[in-house]
């Protein structure tokens, strides 16, 4: 039963970050009034797992990391 | 002189001096800072294989194998995703649905685990296909183990933080206004979250 | 469920129970009155092992080829010296000693934000002394303080321990550095703004975020270091692909906040000496406290001063040169601003004043001679000759340590009831100042002419300069150990010093010496900055600290 | 804050002290601008002129800035002190600040910086960018405890002093074999630090003819006080062009280049006991006694090399026989017990080795 691991990596990165910059900017977005220190160390964090959720997502599409290392 | 309420320090009764407030402003300040020094020391890791990638010849040094891109990527998403559930299980304490609170904690450290596992899985293709180590293929192989290591025993520690967590809120420590406990391990779990977001893109991306 | 209503400011009013039993209440104390002169003590007994190091070096320098230790043994004793020196007698001091327990008191505060991980910062630091100096029993650590590799990975096995050692120490300054700046931020008296806060305070407020920060990348780079010398992990041997001069980034990037992290608290206890004895206001209270925290954040970005010569990309050395050269101008500031604040004053001789005196001549001397250092092409001649180590030891020994001698003078009292005797301190000032300035004044020459640094043998035409500079080296250690003996005899047979033996008007010195473990029954409200000695003092709830009314009933610990 | 202050009035003494000082100021800018650098230190090359003068203009600037510092410090501390006559509650005047004195005492230092940085720059580019026409590129290699340098066609490296000529500017290449040595010629006023895989390049134009000394100023180990034996020689182009002829001549092909080691084993036949001895006392006793082998000064004794029975083998631990100590002569050792130069850096040649161990069969 062989499986193209590779194949299954990248659909379930690609579609796994996908829901996590939707969930991250939703939390964003609730969260944005709040006040307190600790909410905007929060909102910042949101900020970048949604960045993170889009880079993984060109990853998985083997978008980016096509040349790493190439210079 | 300006007087502000905290809302979860309890008050004794005997008089303004006489106050037992352990406030939670202070401890919160000071895991802030714990977080920020602990980011300077992976800035430093990042300086020093930013400065050794550019110093020697090109990447990755001949006779490594490129890294697997696909397999991180889908690491990487295992943990953001822990991140998410992590930012619910935090709402939904909150909002005092406890039952949602343990599944979401649960979900986060089951998260958590699967992605030290996947880091356990590259390490071991990593050095037993490509005979990639930490001290044997050069500067690749010392600035990507030290760093990536850093981070997974910075992940084990959080799982092993969040579980304790997970027990004691259980056991009844936490209430509806004073869960200090729980915010330090939301802050230290998107801490660890966001440390990994930068170092897969500097160690895959580019 | 009631909410607290809390005083701006004062906001952990916390008082914890009395500690009962010697073992709770001198050695694993909580109160930061106690680590405070734990870390005195502890950093005392360093500074005199790692004295009579330097005076191991003096009298293997007497002759141009001394026979008194072999090459090796003299380039451990100096490594250790200088390791020593700078992590375990001189940083300790002045953030852990005068830090800890000087400033909670200044701000009103009954302790640190967190007092146990204050005693953990403490109980890391004898420990890691030990190791330090544990090390020659393995063979010492042999490439000076800064251990540059590839010569550091071939050091003997004590290289390794002074990984450690010094790891150690980075880790209970930071945790002390994190626990300052949050008591600064928070636990301010009630009405005690930022700028009503006694300078000293500014001074550990600018020096907290730099320990934190640049203490975490000394650990870094110590981390890489110990794995490359233990693991084969090639970071740093050129060999193996990695790079020597990343190690130097990565330690100067500490180091050069280090050495503000160890004067910008003496330039606090200088601006507290120089006004009480001066009776009369700091000149320019706002520039000097401005003036700290731009040191603070210029000192991030002037590391690479130290490595004009060792390959820097010459595009690279010129920014570098123009913001060490900045440096030199809230620097100027202050020391101006010292001087103006004794024109027209009423100065009292007492030592701590002299010593803070005597502190000015010797620091302006030794930054001026840093200036000229942060030119290039002057630094291209004098880099690794001994006009740097006679510059090091001006700002260090003439600036740091003479500043935390003052300090001692100035708070013994307010420690131990008693007035430290004042006859021997000006003994023990003169003689150190003549002791200092003739050990290293002609060192800059000898640098300059061609002495390099950390030889165990040099040219013999340098020996008669070297050998006067032995002698002094002796006077200067005299003045130390009359210092000691001073220190020692007051505990017992030092004049009663009452609460407040110079009239300052600083908070600390409106509770009784040594102060109870709660420090204040009532958190006063301040209302102005202390300096005015026209004014009434500024302070309101003060009234029941020096009758004997009972304290403030202990927490229940919940 | 409203200022306050009461009204500042310098006094009479005030101003006769700072008249005093302007001229004690004014002395030691005349001091400094007259000192004479080079008797104390000749300089050799062409940026030891432009170090100095901006040496100079350091000095002369910051005399001043010292005197009234230390004086105003000293005068301040004299003339308010304290008087038995008054109160013991007597206080200063309360003055809080001036906006006017900061104001200048913080202009002046930064005028003063913008003009040492220009002239900084000045000098620096010269030294550290400025690629000279023409002239000569030299190579200097740091090895423990002794420098070489390679010439343009010469094979090989040089082992003992660097030649130059005079007027001709020179583009000198500092690196390192082994661990981060420096390159400090104290009359030019110049250093580059010779760090292992890392080229560092200065320029400059050898003047004064002379014999300079070179110097390390990087902690290189045991050694490190003693590598400041080796020296420059600046010299006119007829004895240059005599020494370099020399050196192409001796090493025209590849094969006789001085590596720093030569490869081939020693011939030891015929080797001289005696001659061995005034070579052991010459080259060897700073490290080595002839005495037991835990008598260390900072190699182990060598008395019974051959046959002790407590040290079959030799430090490199191969067997103690003749041909390996001899090995150990010419290629030098490093390891844990310490390092030891080879032959090129002890300047023997074979016959030399031969001699060495000779003398050393028969220390029993």
């Amino acid at each position: 039963m062989h499986f193209d691991w590779v194949l299954i990596e990248r659909t379930v990165a690609a579609v796994g970050s996908v829901i996590v910059f939707v969930v991250a900017a939703v939390a964003l977005k609730n969260d944005w009034k709040t006040p307190g220190i600790e909410n905007q160390v929060f909102k910042i964090m949101l900020a970048l797992l949604a960045i993170g959720g889009i880079v993984a997502f060109l990853a998985g599409i083997d978008v980016l990391g096509r040349f790493a290392g190439a210079a | 002189m300006a007087v502000i309420t905290v809302p979860d320090g309890h008050a004794h009764d005997d008089g303004p001096d006489q106050l037992y407030v352990e406030t939670r402003e202070l401890r919160l300040q000071g895991f802030l800072l714990f977080l920020v020094s602990d980011v300077v020391l992976f800035c430093s890791f990042i300086f020093a294989y930013l400065y050794l990638r550019n110093s020697g010849q090109g990447w990755p040094p001949a006779g490594i194998s490129r890294l697997d891109v696909a397999f991180a990527a889908f690491n990487s998403m295992v943990l953001f995703g822990s991140g998410c559930t992590m930012h619910y299980a935090l709402e939904n304490w909150k909002h005092n649905n406890f039952n949602k609170y343990v599944a979401c904690m649960v979900a986060t450290i089951i998260l958590g685990v699967t992605f030290l596992g996947g880091q356990g899985y590259e390490y071991t293709t990593l050095m037993l296909k490509d005979h990639v180590t930490w001290s044997g293929s050069g500067i690749f192989g010392a600035s990507f183990f030290t760093l990536t290591g850093m981070h997974g025993f910075h992940v084990a520690v959080g799982v092993i933080y969040l579980s304790i967590i997970l027990l004691q809120s259980i056991h009844g420590t936490y209430t509806k206004d004073k869960y200090f406990g729980l915010t330090a391990g939301t802050l230290y779990w998107h801490f660890v979250d966001v440390i990994w977001v930068v170092l897969f893109s500097i160690f895959y991306l580019i | 469920m009631a909410t607290a209503t809390v005083h701006a400011g004062g906001i952990a009013d916390h008082v914890h129970p009395e500690p009962q039993g010697f073992v709770r209440k001198y050695i694993f104390s909580i109160d930061h009155k106690i680590i405070g002169i734990q870390y005195l003590i502890t950093g005392f007994v360093f500074l005199v092992l790692a004295g009579l190091l330097a005076e191991v070096i003096r009298v293997q320098l007497m002759h141009a080829n001394g026979g008194f230790v072999s090459a090796d043994t003299y380039n451990e004793v100096y490594s250790i010296h200088g390791s020593a020196m700078v992590w375990l007698v001189i940083i300790p001091l002045a953030t852990g000693a005068f830090g800890n327990f000087v400033f909670p008191l200044q701000i009103g505060a009954r302790d640190v934000a967190f007092p146990w991980l204050n005693m953990v910062s403490f109980w890391l630091f004898p420990p890691a002394g030990l190791l330090l100096f544990g090390s020659f029993l393995l063979g010492a650590p042999a490439a000076g303080w800064t251990e540059y590799p590839p010569m550091s990975l071939q050091g003997a096995p004590g290289t390794s321990m002074w990984c450690a050692a010094i790891f150690l120490v980075g880790v209970s300054s930071t945790m002390t550095g994190l626990n300052f700046l949050v008591t600064l931020i928070k636990m301010r008296a009630p009405g005690m703004t930022f700028t009503r806060m006694p300078l000293f305070c500014w001074a550990q407020f600018a020096t907290a975020p730099m320990s934190m920060i640049a203490t975490t990348a000394l650990a870094a780079a110590l981390a890489a270091l110990f794995m490359e010398r233990q693991f084969g992990v090639p970071f740093f041997d050129p060999t193996k692909g990695g790079s020597p001069v990343l190690w130097q980034h990565m330690f100067w990037f500490y180091s050069h906040p280090a050495v503000y992290i160890m004067i910008l608290p003496v330039f606090g206890i200088i601006s507290e000496v120089f006004p009480t004895f001066a009776r009369k206001p700091n000149f320019g209270y706002k520039m000097i406290a401005f003036s700290s925290v731009s040191i603070a954040l210029l000192s991030f970005m002037v590391w690479a001063h130290h490595m004009f010569t060792s390959g820097l990309a010459p595009f690279l050395q010129l920014p570098f040169m123009i913001l060490t050269m900045l440096i030199a101008i809230p620097t100027g500031i202050k020391i101006f601003s010292w001087v103006a604040t004794l024109w027209e004053g009423k100065i009292h001789y007492t030592t701590a004043m002299l010593f803070a005196i005597g502190f000015i001549a010797t620091f302006t001397f030794g930054g001026i001679t840093g200036v000229f250092l942060s030119a290039v092409p002057f630094d291209l001649h004098a880099h690794g000759t001994y006009f740097i180590v006679a510059h090091l030891h001006y700002v260090l020994v003439g600036g740091s340590l003479m500043g935390l001698l003052s300090g001692v003078y100035y708070w013994y009292p307010k420690m131990t009831g008693r007035l430290m005797n004042d006859k021997l301190g000006h003994w023990t000032f003169w003689l150190f100042f003549i002791g200092f300035n003739g050990t290293f004044l002609p060192m800059h020459m000898l640098g300059l002419l061609g002495m390099p640094r950390r030889v165990a043998t040099y040219d013999p035409q340098f020996q008669t300069w070297n050998q006067i500079e032995s002698i002094f080296s002796f006077v200067m250690t005299f003045a130390l150990l009359l210092f000691f003996a001073n220190m020692l005899w007051s505990l017992r047979n030092g004049k009663k010093a009452g609460s407040n033996p110079w009239g300052a008007r600083t908070l600390e010195w409106q509770l009784p010496s040594p102060p109870h473990y709660y420090n204040f029954k009532h958190i006063p409200t301040v209302f102005s900055t202390p300096y005015d000695f026209a004014e009434p003092l500024p302070y309101a709830g003060l009234e029941e600290e020096l009758t004997d009314s009972p304290g403030p009933a202990p927490a229940v610990a919940h | 804050m409203e200022n306050r202050d009461p009204v500042v009035h310098l006094d009479r003494n005030f101003w006769i002290v700072t008249a005093v000082f302007a001229v004690l100021s004014a002395i030691s800018v005349w001091y400094f601008g007259t000192f004479d650098f080079v008797a104390l230190l000749p300089e050799s090359a062409a940026p030891a002129g432009d170090i100095d003068a901006l040496t100079r203009f350091l000095l002369m600037s910051s005399g001043p800035l010292f005197v009234f510092v230390i004086g105003y410090l000293l005068y301040f501390t004299i003339a308010y002190r304290v008087r038995k006559s008054d109160a013991p509650d007597a206080i200063g005047t309360q003055i809080h600040d001036s906006h006017s004195l900061e104001l200048w005492w913080t202009v002046i230092p930064t005028i003063f910086v913008v003009i040492m940085a220009i002239f900084s720059v000045k000098i620096w580019y010269n030294i550290e960018v400025a690629q000279p026409t023409g002239g000569i590129a030299v190579e200097a290699i740091g090895h423990q405890w002794f420098y070489t340098f390679r010439y343009p066609n010469v094979h090989g490296e040089i082992p003992d002093a660097m030649h130059l000529e005079v007027g001709v500017p020179v583009t000198l290449h500092v690196t390192s074999s082994d661990v981060i040595h420096s390159f400090w010629i104290p009359t030019m006023r110049i250093k580059a630090d010779m760090v292992p895989g890392l080229i560092n390049t200065l320029h400059f134009t050898p003047l004064n003819p002379g014999t300079y000394k070179i110097i390390c100023t990087e902690f290189c180990g045991t050694l490190h006080g003693d590598m400041e034996k080796q020296t420059v020689v600046i010299e006119d182009h007829a004895h240059f062009t005599a020494w370099y002829n020399g050196w192409v001549a001796k090493t025209k092909n590849a094969s006789d280049a001085i590596a720093t080691t030569s490869a081939g084993a020693i011939p030891l036949a015929g080797g001289s006991a005696s001659a061995g001895q005034a070579l052991f006392a010459t080259k060897c006793s700073a490290c080595h006694k002839i005495a037991p082998f835990d008598q260390k000064i900072v190699g182990p004794g060598l008395k019974g090399l051959l046959d002790d029975p407590k040290h079959p083998n030799l430090v490199d631990g191969q067997k103690a026989t003749p041909e390996n100590v001899a090995a150990i002569i010419q290629h030098g050792y490093k390891g844990d017990m310490g390092a030891m130069p080879d032959m090129t850096a002890n300047g023997l040649s074979d016959k030399d080795i031969a001699n060495l161990v000779a003398f050393l069969k028969n220390q029993k």
